[in-house]
C-alpha cells in the first residue's frame, strides 16, 4: 500500500523555512513519494542530513531524524547503519554539505559500500549561507564570493561517487520530478551505497545573482539544459558543455559493508570460542 | 539625544538600505549612528527589518528597543511591531499594504507609499527611498540635503535620479499632509 | 485555510502551505490553476484538470493535493514534467 | 602476598585495560582513527567487540569517527571512541554537538606532548583545560583521569556509567604512560560491576517528549528505530526536540545542562588522597603526576614535614568546594602537573586567596619524579 | 558636529570594517569557509583582495582554509581566515600548528550562540575560553577583542602588527552584534598606520637558523622561495628548525614560546576604562557587553554609586596584573558576559580573593542591556 | 644539467629513520632523480608532507620544506601555490595521509587543478602507527585493526584523481622504479594537479602481518603482479583480480588554478579603477 | 623491596615479551609490579627496551632510573645503558652478540645467550626466555615457577614447550656458573 | 665509512647509510654486491658491474653511487627493474 505525502511529514512545521519557489520542498517530495511506494515503515526510517537549507529537511519529516554538523551527516548515518543494520538510513545533503565539507565522508561512505542511500540537493550554491559559489557552481557563475565569476570547475559528483565505488548513482533535475523520485526508490532498493543527484533550483541566491529568473524559468532552464545519458553518450564534449546529464550511470553489485561485517562477527565469535 | 528608528517590512522592499541611508544621512550630519537588521531564520522567511540609531553622544547600547520612529510597509510588520513604538512615537504605515492597524503607542501616519513610488517612477521598488522622504520629512531626524547625499552615495549605479525623484515625492506628500 | 476537494474541485489547495511561487501554476498542462490576487494558487478551471498529478509533485510546499488522482499522493511514472505538459 | 582466590587478576597495559573495561560496561561500539599513543585501544576492540556481537569501524578520520559514535549512540549502543591531542582537537566540534544534543559517549584521549605534532610517544597533561574548553560555546561536560591501570578499569565504566546516566559526553584522560605500561588488575566478574543505562521514556511515543527532564535534569532517551521518532538538532531546541529562536528557551536550555552536571557534581568527583587531615602544604595532581606526588608526601612526612596530597581523579566538574575548604586550612597548595600551567589556574580560583597556591610544572616530556616533588615541598 | 575634512569617514558594518582594516594592514591572503555570522568577510575580501593583486581562496572548509592560511604565510603574504564557532573548533589543531611553528597569522572568529550550531545569528560571548584552549598542548596565543566597529578597525590591524611581530596567530573575536552593526568609523590614511612586519634574518641563508631566536624570543622568519631554505615541523625542533626528542629542548622550546609572549605581554595589552580612579565597584566585560557595562556604569554613577568599568580589548593574555590591581583597591569586582561564566574565571584568579568577585551572564542569545548592569550594581 | 641526488638530501640526518627495506626511500630517490633532471633551482622547490611514515621525508630535503598535520599538506600547498605561484611544490604523502584523512583536500586540489605535484607512497597501511588498515588495504589483508582480515575496499586512486578533475595520473611500484621517476617527471611537468601513486612497501608492518616475506620477496610480488595499463585494457575484472595496473592513465589540458586567478586578478583591477 | 629491571637490545629479539613475562610472573607472586617499553622513534629505530619494576608495596613512580638488573643484547644497548645500572648491580650481558662492554656500575655477568638459545632449542629466537632464565637465576627476582608459568600463558600458542626448555637452558647455565 | 670508488670499483656503498636489507644485492643483474657479515652490502664482483644503476636506484637508503653511470644520479629510461634484471 502506498502512502501519501501529508503522512510522512510533521505537519505541525509546515509552512517550512524554504524560500517560495525553492526546489528542496520538490526533490523532498520525489523522496517522500519514494519511501511511500516502497511503504517503508516510519520506525525503520532514519534521516540524517547535516547543516544548510537542504538539511533541514529531516525537521519536517515524521521519522527518526538527525540534523547534525555540517558536511558530516555520512558519518553519523554510517555509525547508525553499522549499529542498526536493520533501519533504513537515508542521507539528506546539500551540495556544500556533501560536496565541500563532507566530501571525505562521500567517498568513504561510498567506498565501504555502506547501506545508505543519500539525496544531494544540489542547487549550486551555499543556499543557508547566502550564496557563495560551491564545488558544484559551474565555472563563470556568480555568486557572493566570486563577484568575478567562479573560477573553479565543478565536480561530476555522479562520477566521483561512482569511482569512489558506490552501488548506485543517478542524477535528476526538479524539472524530472518523476524521474527523480524513481531513481531515489531505485537507490534505496539498492544494497550498498546509493547516491542521487538532485539539481535544484535556489531562486533567492543562485537565481538571482545569475538572472536565471523565476522559480518556473528555473525548471525550465532545466529542462531545456538537460540530456539524458543514453542522448549524452552520443554527444561530444563540447556539445555537452553546460548541459546536466541526466540519468541512472551506474549499478554495481559489491556486497553491502553492515553485511560483510556480519561475516567478521561469526568469525570473532568462532575465534573467541575456541 | 538618541533616536530608535525601525524600518519594517518584507525581503525585496529595500529597508535594509533604507536603513543604511538614513544611518550615512545622519552620519554626514554628524551624529553618532548605528545600524542593525535583522538575519536568520527571520531574514529567510520573508520579513525583513531595520534599525538605525541616531544620537549625538556615543551610543553604547546598540539595541532597538523602543522606537521613536517605525515605519511599518506589511501586515506581519504592524502585527509584529505596532506595539513597540514609544509613547506618542512616530508610526509611519504603507497603507497600500497594510490592511489594518493594530493598536499602537505611537501617532499613526497612513501614506500609500508603495502606490506613491510607482506614481512617482514607475517602480515600486523605489518604495523605501519614498518612505525615507516621508519618514524624515514628519520625524525630522536628519538634514534634507544630507539624506540626499546619502541617497546618491548608496542606491545602485544608475538609479540616482528616479531614487531622488522618490525622495522628493515622499517628502513632498509629507508636507503636502501637514505632517511635515 | 483550505479549500476543499469534491468530485468537482479535485485540486485541493492548502493555502496557509501556499507560498505563491507559481510553479502549479505553470506547470499545470490543463491550466487549471490561476494565481490569486496574493500571488497564491487557486483553482480555476476546476472542470479542466485530468488528475495527472503534476502540481502536486512540482509543488515545493507540500500545498497541493490531487483527489482521485491514480497514485493517491505517491504519484510514480517514467516522463519528466515536460512530458506531463505535451 | 599471592593473589586471592577467585580473583581475575591480570597483567594489563592500560590502553588494554580501558579496552576490556569498556566491553564490560557494556560498550558494544567503537570507531576511530588510530593515533599514538591511543591505538592499541582501537586495535584491542577491533579484535574483541565483533566477538561478543559489538561493532568496531576504522573511520576516514577522527571527526567521522566520533560522529559515527554518537550516531550509533542514537541506536542505543554504548559507544566509544579513542585518541591522543591532534585528534582530541578534531573532534571537538562533534563532542559540542553531542553535549548539546545529549548523547551519551565516552572519549579517551590518552595525551601525549603537544602542541601540534610535538612528541607522540612522550607525555603530558597539557590537554586538561582543552577537555572543558576545545569546543565553541558553553557546554557541560565531564572529565575524569587514572592515575594507574586499575584506576584505568574503574574510571573507564565509571565514564561509561556518568554518560549514560547524565547524558552527557564524558572524556577520560589519560597519560601516555598510563595507557602504555602493564600493572596487576583485578577484573571484577560482571556481576560485581556496577553498570547504568541511560534513562528510557516510560510514555507511549505519542506522548514523548525527548528533552523534557525530571528533576534530575536528564531527560529520558529512546533509542532510534523503536517506535519513538523524535528529532535531534544541534540548535538550540525545545522539549519536543524541534528548534526554537525563543531567548527564554535558549536560557533554560542551557542552564537545565549546566545544571543537571551540577546537581549530580557530588557523586561523579572522585578523589584519592594522603595524609590530607593535618597537613600544612599540600600538593594536588592528577594521572601519573599523583603517584610521584603520593611517593614525594611520603617522602616528606619521613623528613618531617607535615604534607599532605590531593589527587583529582576527577577534573571537570572541577572541585572547587574540596579544594576551596583544603585551602581555607593549609598553608600552601603546590600543583603539580606536566605543563606550562594549566590546573594551577582552577586551584587558585578556588583557593580564593585563602593559602598560598604554587605551581610545579614539567614541560620536557618526562614524568615528574618524587624527587622533584619532595623538593619542592621543602622548597616553599 | 560635522566631520573634520580630510579624514575619511564612513558608515561600515563591523565584518566590512574588518576586511577593509585587513587590506590596509597589509594582508595579501584570505582562505576561508563560508559561516554566519563571519561571512561578510570572506565576501568583501573576495572582492577586494585580486583588485590589490592579492589572492582570496575559498576552501572545501575550515580545517583547509587555516592550513592555506599558514601556507600562504610561508611564502610571507600576511594572512587571514574568518570564521564562526563550529569553524573556530575545526580550525583548532592548524591553529596549534601555527602557534608552534611560530607562522603569522590572523584568525577572526566572530561568535554565535554555541555550542554546536546553536542560534547562528544570536551573539553570545563563549568561546573566550576556546580561544585560549581550543587546541591540544600547551600554546602560545593572542586573543584581541573590540566592541565598536572602530575598534574593530584598530584591533584588526593590531592583531596582524602583533602576528608579525611576535610570529603568533592572534586570534580576534567579535560579537555577532559588533560584525553585524554598522557604525562610523574615521579610517586615516595608510601612511598614518603603524604596520609591523615580521622579524627577516639579517644572515646569509647558509648562517640561518630559522628558530634561533633573539632576546625577545622571536625569531627571524624568511619567507619561501628567497634563498633561505628551512624546515617547518610541527614535532619539536631546535634551533634549527630540525626534529628533536631531546627532553632538554622540549623544555626549552616551549618556555621561550610562553616567554615571547610574556614579555611582549605589556604592549599587546590594551583595556578601556570608564570612572576607575575612585570606583568601588567595577564592572568588566568585553565586546558588546562592554558598552552596556560602561552606560551602565555612567548610569549608576548618576544614582550616586561609586561605579566604574573595565573594558578588555586584549582577552589573552590575560590582564591578571591590571585585574589584581583594581582588586585590590576595589569592592566588588562584576564580571558582566554572555555566557554561562568564562571571564569570570580569570578575575577571580586574578583578584585572589582581594574584592568580592561576582557575575553577571545572560545566555538567551540576547545581549546584557544597561539597565541590567546597573540593577546589578544596585543589587551587590 | 642534470644534477645528482645527494645534492637534494640534508646529509648530516641521514641514515634517515625507515625501516631497512622500507620502499619509502626508493620512491624518493625516485622523485628526487626526477627533479634532478628538470634540474630545478633548489630555492624554487617547495615540498610539503603531512603525517607518517612517508611524510617524514622532506626533512631530508634540501629544500623549502614543510611538514605540516596528517592529511592537510595538500590544504598547506594550497595557500602556498596559490600565494607563490611560481614555486614547484610538491607533496609527499603516504596512503593514510591523503587517501583517509586527507582524502577531500585531495579531491578538491585537483578539482580546482591547483598546480601542485602529489606523490602518494602508498604501502597499504598506517605504517607510522604500528600497522592499521588504510583505505588503500585491500580487502581480506590483515592489519592491527583488522585481525578477521579487512572488510572493506580500497580506492582506486588514479580513478578517483582522475574522476574529482586531475590534470595528470599515474601508478608504479617500487619494483619499476624507473618507471616511477618518469612519471613523476611528466607530473612535474604538468600544468595544473598531477598525482602518481607509488605502490611501496612496508615490509615491517605490512610485510609481516601478511607473510609477504622480505623487502626483496615484496618487490618481487609486486613486479609479478603488475599489468601495464594497455595489457589491463585487454584484460576483464576477474583477471585483474588483486593485480596492480601500472602506468599513465590520464593526461588533461584543463587550465590551472593559479592562472586562472591571475585573470581575476586582471578583472579586479581593471573593475577597481573604474 | 624495589627492584628495577631494564632488558634492552633490538627489535625482534622479544625483549619486550620478556618483560612481560618477568612481570606477570612477579605479578603471580603477589608482588606489585609494573611493566613498560619504549616507544617512538627508538623503537622504530631497531632499538628495543623492556622494563619492569617489582615491588613488595604499591609502586608509585613507575619510570626506572637506575637498574638493579640490566640485560644487554647488542652493543647499541650497551653503550646507552651500561652505564646506567646501580652500584653493584646485576648486569648481563649476551656475549655472543655484544664486542665490548663498556665501563658500568654493576657487576657484569656474560653469557653467549643467543647461541645458547639455538643449541637448546634450534632457534635464536628463544633467546629472550634464556635470557630470563638466566637473569631470574642471578638476580632471584621472582620464584622459578611462576616464571614457568608466565612463560607457559604468554609465549605464542605451540610454543609452550621449546620456551620452557630455553628457560630451563638458561637456569641451568647460570646456576653451573655459580651465579645463581 | 665510505668504501672508495675507483673505476675498477664503480660502486660506491655508503656503508653507515646502508641498513643490510639486501635489495641491491637481489637486484643487481650481474650479481655483483654481497652481503658483509653484518648484513650491509659491499662490492664483491667489482668487475662484473654494467653500470646499470639498478643498485643505486632501487636502495631505499641512497647508499649506493654508481661512478660513471650513464645518468650522473638521475638515472632514468623505460624498462622496469625486471628489465633491468633481464
Ligand atoms: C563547520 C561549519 N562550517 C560552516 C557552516 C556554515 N554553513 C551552514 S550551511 C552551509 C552551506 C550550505 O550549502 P549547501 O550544503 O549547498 O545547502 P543549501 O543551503 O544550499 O541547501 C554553510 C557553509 C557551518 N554551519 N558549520
Ligand atoms: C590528526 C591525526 N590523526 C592521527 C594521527 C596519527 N597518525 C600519524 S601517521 C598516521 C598514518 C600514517 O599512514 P600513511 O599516511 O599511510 O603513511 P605511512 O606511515 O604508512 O608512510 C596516523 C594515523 C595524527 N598524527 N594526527
Ligand atoms: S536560500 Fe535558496 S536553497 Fe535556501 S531555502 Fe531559499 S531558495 Fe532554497
Ligand atoms: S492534476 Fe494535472 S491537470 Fe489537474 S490541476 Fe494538477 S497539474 Fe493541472
Ligand atoms: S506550487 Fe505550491 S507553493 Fe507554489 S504556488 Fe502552487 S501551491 Fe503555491
Ligand atoms: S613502518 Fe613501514 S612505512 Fe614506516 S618506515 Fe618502517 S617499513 Fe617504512
Amino acid at each position: 500500500m502506498a502512502v501519501p505525502v501529508d503522512n510522512y511529514l510533521r505537519n505541525q512545521f509546515m509552512p517550512h523555512m524554504w524560500c517560495p519557489g525553492c526546489g528542496h520542498g520538490i526533490v523532498l517530495g520525489a523522496v517522500l513519494r519514494a519511501i511511500g511506494r516502497l511503504d517503508l515503515p516510519k520506525d525503520e526510517v532514519c534521516i540524517v542530513s547535516g547543516i544548510g537549507c537542504a538539511s533541514r529537511a529531516p525537521g519536517y519529516l515524521d521519522f527518526n531524524t538527525v540534523h547534525t554538523t555540517h558536511g558530516r551527516a555520512l558519518a553519523f548515518a554510517t555509525g547508525i547503519k553499522l549499529a542498526r543494520p536493520d533501519l533504513h538510513v537515508i542521507v539528506l545533503t546539500g551540495d556544500g554539505d556533501a560536496s565541500a565539507i563532507g566530501g571525505n565522508h562521500l567517498i568513504h561512505a561510498a567506498r565501504r559500500n555502506m547501506g545508505i542511500t543519500t539525496v544531494m540537493f544540489n542547487n549550486s550554491i551555499y543556499g543557508m549561507t547566502n550564496g557563495q559559489y560551491s564545488p558544484m557552481t559551474p565555472k563563470g557563475r556568480y555568486a557572493s564570493t566570486a563577484p568575478y565569476g567562479n573560477v573553479e570547475r565543478n565536480f561530476d559528483m555522479c562520477e566521483l561517487v561512482k569511482a569512489a565505488g558506490g552501488n548506485y548513482v543517478a542524477r535528476a533535475t526538479t524539472a524530472h520530478a518523476r524521474q527523480l523520485s524513481n531513481y531515489v526508490e531505485h537507490a534505496i532498493q539498492t544494497q550498498g551505497f546509493a547516491f542521487v543527484e538532485a539539481v535544484t533550483q535556489c531562486p533567492t541566491y543562485f537565481g538571482r545573482r545569475n538572472k536565471m529568473g523565476t522559480p518556473v524559468d528555473m525548471i525550465e532552464w532545466f529542462r531545456k539544459n538537460s540530456v539524458n545519458a543514453a542522448a549524452a553518450a552520443k554527444l561530444g564534449p563540447e556539445e555537452l558543455d553546460g548541459k546536466i546529464v541526466v540519468g541512472e550511470f551506474y549499478r554495481g553489485d559489491a556486497p553491502e559493508y553492515t553485511q560483510v561485517y556480519e561475516e567478521v562477527i561469526k568469525r570473532a565469535k568462532e575465534a573467541a570460542a575456541r | 539625544m538618541r533616536k530608535e528608528i525601525r524600518l519594517s517590512g518584507y525581503g525585496g522592499q529595500g529597508l535594509i538600505l533604507a536603513g543604511i541611508i538614513l544611518a550615512e544621512a545622519a552620519m554626514r550630519d554628524g551624529y553618532e549612528v548605528v545600524q542593525s537588521q535583522s538575519y536568520g531564520p527571520e531574514a529567510r522567511g520573508g520579513a525583513s527589518r531595520a534599525e538605525v540609531i541616531i544620537s549625538d553622544e556615543p551610543i553604547d547600547y546598540p539595541k532597538v528597543t523602543s522606537p521613536d520612529v517605525l515605519l511599518l510597509m506589511s501586515d506581519q510588520a504592524c502585527k509584529r511591531f505596532a506595539g513597540s513604538a514609544c509613547e506618542g512615537g512616530t508610526v509611519i504605515v504603507d497603507s497600500g499594504l497594510v490592511t489594518s492597524v493594530p493598536e499602537t503607542p505611537g501617532i499613526v501616519h497612513e501614506f500609500p507609499i508603495t502606490d506613491m513610488a510607482v506614481e512617482a517612477t514607475g517602480r515600486s521598488i523605489s518604495a523605501n527611498v519614498v518612505a525615507l522622504g516621508v519618514l524624515n520629512t514628519v520625524a525630522g531626524l536628519v538634514s534634507p540635503e544630507s539624506l540626499k547625499k546619502a541617497v546618491s552615495a548608496r542606491v545602485p549605479r544608475g538609479t540616482g535620479e528616479i531614487n531622488l525623484a522618490a525622495l522628493g515625492a515622499g517628502i513632498a506628500a509629507s508636507e503636502a499632509a501637514g505632517v511635515g | 485555510m483550505t479549500s476543499a476537494a469534491s468530485p468537482e474541485v479535485p485540486v485541493l489547495v492548502r493555502h496557509e502551505w501556499c507560498k505563491g511561487c507559481g510553479i502549479c501554476i505553470a506547470m499545470c498542462p490543463k491550466k487549471v490553476l490561476e494565481a490569486a490576487p496574493d500571488g497564491k494558487a487557486t483553482v480555476a478551471r476546476p472542470e479542466d484538470c485530468i488528475k495527472c498529478e503534476t502540481c502536486e509533485i512540482m509543488c515545493p510546499d507540500f500545498a497541493i493535493r490531487v483527489v482521485g488522482g491514480r497514485s493517491k499522493g505517491v504519484a510514480e511514472g517514467k516522463g519528466d514534467v515536460a512530458g506531463a505538459r505535451a | 602476598m599471592p593473589g586471592r582466590k577467585g580473583r581475575d587478576l591480570r597483567l594489563l597495559q592500560g590502553n588494554e585495560c580501558c579496552a576490556e573495561a569498556a566491553i564490560l560496561a557494556g560498550c558494544t561500539f567503537f570507531a576511530g582513527y588510530p593515533i599514538t599513543p591511543s591505538t592499541e585501544i582501537a586495535e584491542i576492540l577491533s579484535e574483541k567487540l565483533p566477538q561478543v556481537g559489538g561493532h568496531f569501524i576504522q573511520m576516514e578520520d577522527e571527526i567521522a569517527s566520533i560522529a559515527a559514535v554518537i550516531g550509533a549512540s542514537l541506536t542505543g549502543a554504548k559507544s566509544m571512541t579513542a585518541t591522543s591531542g591532534p585528534g582530541f582537537s578534531l573532534k571537538q566540534e562533534n563532542i559540542g554537538f553531542a553535549s548539546f544534543t545529549e548523547i551519551p559517549c565516552v572519549i579517551v584521549n590518552v595525551q601525549r606532548t603537544g602542541p601540534s605534532t610535538g612528541l607522540p610517544t612522550a607525555p603530558a597533561q597539557a590537554d586538561l583545560m582543552q577537555a572543558r574548553w576545545g569546543t565553541h560555546g558553553d557546554h557541560p561536560i565531564v572529565a575524569l583521569y587514572p592515575s594507574t591501570v586499575p584506576e584505568v578499569f574503574d574510571l573507564t565504566v565509571k565514564a561509561f556509567n556518568i554518560s549514560e546516566r547524565l547524558r552527557v559526553p564524558v572524556i577520560l584522560l589519560m597519560d601516555e604512560v598510563v595507557g602504555h605500561m602493564r600493572e596487576k588488575v583485578e577484573i571484577p566478574h560482571v556481576s560485581d560491576i556496577e553498570i547504568i543505562n541511560r534513562p528510557r521514556p516510560d510514555v507511549p511515543p505519542e506522548k514523548y517528549l525527548p528533552y523534557a527532564a525530571g528533576p534530575d535534569g536528564v531527560p529520558p532517551m529512546a533509542p532510534f528505530g523503536t517506535g519513538y521518532r523524535w528529532h535531534v538538532t544541534g540548535l538550540y531546541h525545545d522539549e519536543t526536540g524541534f528548534p526554537t529562536t525563543a531567548a527564554p528557551n535558549a536560557d533554560r536550555q542551557m542552564k537545565r545542562l549546566y545544571a543537571k552536571i551540577e546537581s549530580a557534581a557530588e557523586e561523579i568527583t572522585f578523589t584519592s588522597e594522603e595524609s590530607l587531615d593535618d597537613a600544612e602544604i599540600v600538593v594536588v595532581a592528577c594521572g601519573i603526576t599523583a603517584r610521584s606526588a603520593r611517593r614525594g608526601v611520603r617522602l616528606a612526612r619521613e623528613r618531617g614535614i607535615k604534607a599532605g596530597m590531593l589527587q583529582l581523579k576527577t577534573i571537570w566538574p572541577f572541585p572547587y568546594g574540596i579544594i576551596g575548604d583544603i585551602a581555607g586550612r593549609v598553608e600552601k597548595i603546590i600543583v603539580a602537573e606536566m605543563n606550562m600551567g594549566q590546573l594551577i589556574g582552577e586551584v587558585e580560583r578556588a583557593a580564593c586567596g585563602k593559602c598560598e597556591v604554587v605551581g610545579y610544572s614539567r614541560v620536557d616530556g618526562e614524568p615528574i619524579a618524587p624527587a622533584e616533588i619532595v623538593a619542592k615541598i621543602e622548597e616553599v
